[in-house]
């Protein structure tokens, strides 16, 4: 558990909101081609394209006016630019799987871009970036921001099998070095993430993660224990995207020390490594704000 | 909100307040409307029903909240919010500063708690009166749903109205888990109730497939959405039946402009939309323009025409 | 209803009365079950819960008789049926020489009017007991739903119990449009019912945006379908959580073998699929196969070792 | 209102049942084309084709699993032979317009053949059909029929405009004769159907009818009031259409003499003309079976 006793010591500051609102759109389904086991979709969505930035995500409205789905659907922008937002899903229930049926030509009702982007990195500093399954796809953009900004860049993209990889050949484009881990072995190496992270962590001085949250976890505990920022993109359980339910909350510490529910739709995705409280996750602790009120007082 | 290309009048009031669009945000689902803004002009939705407050800040409830549910989703968040104090301090500013009217939600365990909130809004800028939260069945213990009980309902509205600001109509949110919706609603009205906001979620549960429990930390959760609509009618109707003069707020399920036009029709003076705005973050202005498109197909020159017409 | 590959024990009861399959049709989803024949083999449904039955033939109210709703419909059929005389002379018999088991749904307006059904159906070949709809908020006047009032409903229940055949067991049928259903099972439990059949409709309203009026004729009906399944799900968990001993018939929107797991999780040992069969005239065979894979998948020997795991 | 006191000098007898049960498929959608106003959909429906009788319908779930709309929806049968049923869908609200954006490849699951099939002619006489908009595709099986079996055919197709007739080129390769009439005067007659039956009934044996409720009400009467026995397929709002919902009934005659609230799905559609009480549906009348329980009696 991260130290909340004041805010000590904290390697990250949270980070800042995104330059641009988001917009509503309606968009023509332009591209669609599997990629493994996901769905990459290409989106004619030009407003949204301009104003993206890694790190942030689209929420996709499902089935029309007769679906039985009512809540949006947040995943992540793989590339935005020239006018055109692309997606990779991965058909994980309902919304998503009838997000990868679209066809081109289908229209989509999408709100976006959502959330906080990734921070900039430390002058100078050399950057990690680790991708879990389709969470590689999200950094994509950022390798490009900051091989172009002149930090060097290290990938590691791990997933469960190499069906479950994603975006690994255009990050090799990008990345100086990109190291590929399989849980099973069938691509790159075998085992979790932390084979490749934990080499590579030495030459990093910030390391930038998305995927599944255990992988966030160690990832983050890793590169805190080395004194080195991190900054997650995490995956809560999201109604809105937007900010207004409440649903998407996990407790994270804020620069006054303090724990909070924190909402991933908009205070996140992307928190501090160090700020967000893992092992708290689905929990209510005595020292989250609030936790009084709701009876959880220190034992 | 673009201005909509009908004559309609579509002002309306909340007690005695006019109000410029009978279309509102629901309590608690469109959070305090900042989040709104990018979406909606906020200074023309009717008003902005704020998340329930309470006098402390509060963390609510751990995750999982939610789950997705046929045509609606079951809730469990606990009632997270800032407390009064950040609510006066922060959110109010900022919604009057925009023009924005404030219809603000209060909660709480005890009587004493509700008027002392009350109390706090009295005069505060920007506020245009109080919706009582009487029956979240989100809290903590299903003991602290007043809203099933005719007498403890009345308690907290008396109270209330006595504590607030005279210039601040106090509207009773309902709860429809109760065998006699109207006798709760004859009991508010008779304690002082200027308005009727109904309804509240319905008490849900969900199990998970995978891990064999309840899907919410707090086993049951509040269910919204288009698959209430029918429940939430059927309580304005009843109660507007039984209780014609009194106004009432009315949603559940509310996502295009003929669903509200039902709500009308049925005896609500104005409507929130709750859940849709999370399908759709415009759905507030946008049901305010498919409602005065449909007013004006049917010839009503004025909303208030049609509030109640289904009972004539 | 082909035989499931899997090796779970799907055998459950009614009362003291074994059945093969969990899974039956709901009260007036699937009229005398003569139509389903073309679909569903209806030897193998655990039982044919018959379309609620009166002493005398009953036209039903006029049309519009339903709406449908946002995963769910309303309707307003009024209890069409031939009567009791009709029930015996021709659905029963049909049923018994095909090998289906009835469980006969009774209504009435009268407490001695169940008593006499009760009677009548004493010993009749392949009737396996009898479902008390004590909660039909379709019939002429809200007054009728004993189901709402713990004193009518027991009453109705102990004296069907002293009439019925002792070999039948007893389910009262509750309805969900009631402050504290928790309160009621526990009093038709304690006047004599085997078993509890919940959950009926919710009572509910629907406006057509062309006529501005009430669709259904009875101005209000009964809401079914996916929609309220989280309100059909809590019901079974509260009941089942206060009274572990009393068996249920779980139903509302159960649609698929994981809707029927999760009310075999909250405490249901048999339920009945409604108006998913409108959707899917083979529902009641799907979901029993489904359910049955969803239990192997689980781990589970046996569909009574599943019941009420949610709350272990 | 039509004579109820026993069934004499009754026309018509009930249509009997179909000789095959229905059936229940996920057929794929092989054909598509708009007509007119409305589209056909053409179905690879083996087992359906071969046991479809005109007359008949087929009921569709709409939209699938993750679907708001839970019922079925009745199309009549237009076309039913070599392996493939066809069905003209006018796009009225949320689920028949959701059938009408189906394209080729797609799956539908699709229940049929539904209902009683239109009797068979009385030997020797010369039938006249009657179709009002999309009314006219259900007739197309039964000239066919019909003209096979020896009887002269003419047809009567109307519409409110020239873009809502339908199946007029089928039905004019089959039939003696066919009247086009149009309230609007854009195609054939100006006027509604009864300009053309009127003149026609002269020399029919049987009516048979398939349109909009006023105009089956015209036609029975016409048909009635010159001693013509007339069958028309009604169309009344049914929640499942295979008969166990009892949403979908109208008060009908039996041979009995007596009113019955009957199911238009497993009784129907197809009923005799003489038998249904036009004047009465949608109300309760003292007079059918079961009113007096309901609390209305003879006043
Ligand atoms: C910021 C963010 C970025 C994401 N990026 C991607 C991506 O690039 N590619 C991809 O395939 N998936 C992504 N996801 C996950 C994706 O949102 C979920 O897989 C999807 O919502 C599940 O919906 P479903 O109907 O398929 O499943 P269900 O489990 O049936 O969903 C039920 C409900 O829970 C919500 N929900 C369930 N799981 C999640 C989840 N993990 N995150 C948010 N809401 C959830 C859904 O919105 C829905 O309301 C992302 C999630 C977040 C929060
Ligand atoms: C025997 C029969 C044959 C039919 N043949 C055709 C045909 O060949 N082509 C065609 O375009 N339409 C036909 N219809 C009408 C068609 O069924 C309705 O237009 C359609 O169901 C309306 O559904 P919706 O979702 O578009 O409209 P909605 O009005 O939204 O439907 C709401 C509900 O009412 C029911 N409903 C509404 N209108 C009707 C109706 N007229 N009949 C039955 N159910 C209704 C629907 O099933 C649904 O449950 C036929 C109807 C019947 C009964
Ligand atoms: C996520 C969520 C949070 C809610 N929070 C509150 C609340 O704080 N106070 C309150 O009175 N109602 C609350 N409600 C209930 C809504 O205000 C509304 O009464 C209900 O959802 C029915 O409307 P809908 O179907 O349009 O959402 C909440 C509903 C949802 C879905
Ligand atoms: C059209 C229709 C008719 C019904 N008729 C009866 C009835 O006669 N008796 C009864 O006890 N319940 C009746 N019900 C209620 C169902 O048996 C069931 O309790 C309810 O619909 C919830 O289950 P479902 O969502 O699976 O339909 C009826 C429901 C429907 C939709
Ligand atoms: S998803 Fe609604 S507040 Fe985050
Ligand atoms: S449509 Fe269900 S009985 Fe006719």
């Amino acid at each position: 558990m991260t130290d909340h006793d004041g805010d000590v010591g904290r390697l990250t500051s949270p980070a800042p909101r995104a330059a641009h609102p988001p917009v509503q759109r309606t968009v023509e389904v332009i591209g669609r081609r599997p990629v493994n086991a996901y769905v990459e979709l290409t989106l004619a969505a030009s407003d949204m394209a301009e104003r993206a930035e890694p790190g942030q995500f689209v929420a996709f409205a499902i089935g029309g006016d007769t679906s039985a789905l009512l809540l949006r659907r947040s995943i992540a922008i793989s590339a935005a630019g020239d006018g055109v937002v692309s997606v990779v899903v991965s058909a994980a229930g309902p919304g998503s799987t009838w997000l990868t049926q679209r066809r081109v030509g289908d229209a989509v009702d999408v709100v976006g871009p959502l959330g906080r982007p990734f921070p900039a990195a430390p002058a100078g500093a050399r950057a990690l970036l680790v991708g879990g399954g389709y969470g590689a796809a999200a950094l994509v953009g950022l390798a490009a921001r900051l091989t172009a900004q002149g930090h060097g860049v290290d990938v590691v993209a791990g997933a469960a099998s190499a069906d479950r990889l994603c975006s690994v050949a255009e990050l090799q484009g990008i990345a100086d070095r990109v190291e590929v881990t399989t849980d099973d072995g069938s691509a790159g190496r075998p085992g979790r993430v932390t084979v490749a992270v934990d080499e590579l962590l030495a030459g990093a001085g910030v390391v930038y993660a998305c995927g599944p949250m255990p992988m966030l976890r160690t990832v983050a505990d890793a590169a805190s224990a080395r004194g080195i920022p991190s900054y997650v993109a995490v995956e809560e359980s999201m109604a809105c995207g937007i900010g207004v339910c409440m649903t998407c909350v996990l407790p994270v510490v804020g620069e006054d020390g303090r724990t909070r529910f924190s909402r991933s739709c908009t205070e996140g995705p992307v928190f501090g490594g160090d700020r967000v409280r893992f092992a708290d996750v689905g929990a209510l602790t005595w020292d989250v704000v609030g936790a009084d009120a709701m009876g959880v007082v220190q034992p | 909100m673009s201005t909509v290309e009908t004559a309609v009048d579509m002002r309306t009031s909340l007690g005695a307040v006019e109000i410029p669009s009978p279309v509102l945000t629901a309590s608690g689902c469109s959070a305090f409307g900042q989040e709104l803004e990018p979406f909606v002009d906020l200074a023309a939705v009717g008003a902005l029903v704020t998340k329930s407050v309470q006098l402390r800040p509060r963390s609510g409830r751990p995750t999982p909240r939610m789950a997705e549910t046929p045509s609606g989703m079951l809730n469990s968040i606990g009632l997270q919010g800032p407390g009064i104090d950040g609510l006066l301090a922060d959110e109010l500013p900022w919604l009057a500063e925009r023009g924005a009217r404030a219809f603000v939600s209060i909660a709480g365990t005890r009587v004493e708690d509700f008027a002392e909130l009350a109390v706090r809004l009295r005069g505060v800028p920007g506020v245009l009166g109080l919706e009582v939260n009487i029956s979240c069945p989100n809290v903590e213990s299903r003991g602290e749903v007043f809203a099933c009980d005719p007498v403890a309902a009345s308690d907290v509205i008396a109270a209330v109205r006595e504590a607030a600001d005279p210039a601040h109509p106090v509207y009773a949110k309902l709860s429809p888990d109760v065998t006699d919706i109207v006798g709760v609603a004859r009991a508010v009205a008779e304690s002082g109730a200027d308005g009727l906001s109904m309804i509240n979620t319905l008490l849900g549960l969900v199990i998970d497939p995978d891990t064999m429990r309840p899907v919410l930390g707090g086993i049951t959760g509040g269910l919204s959405g288009p698959a209430i609509r029918p429940v939430a009618l059927r309580c304005v109707w009843q109660v507007h039946q039984a209780l014609p003069g009194v106004p009432i707020l009315g949603m559940g399920g509310i996502r295009s402009g003929l669903d509200a036009l039902q709500f009308v029709l049925a005896g609500a003076s104005a409507v929130s939309v709750g859940t849709a705005v999370f399908n759709d973050p415009s759905a507030v202005a946008r049901v305010h323009e498919e409602l005065a498109v449909a007013l004006a197909e049917r010839g009503f020159a004025s909303l208030t025409e049609a509030v109640g017409y289904a009972h004539r």
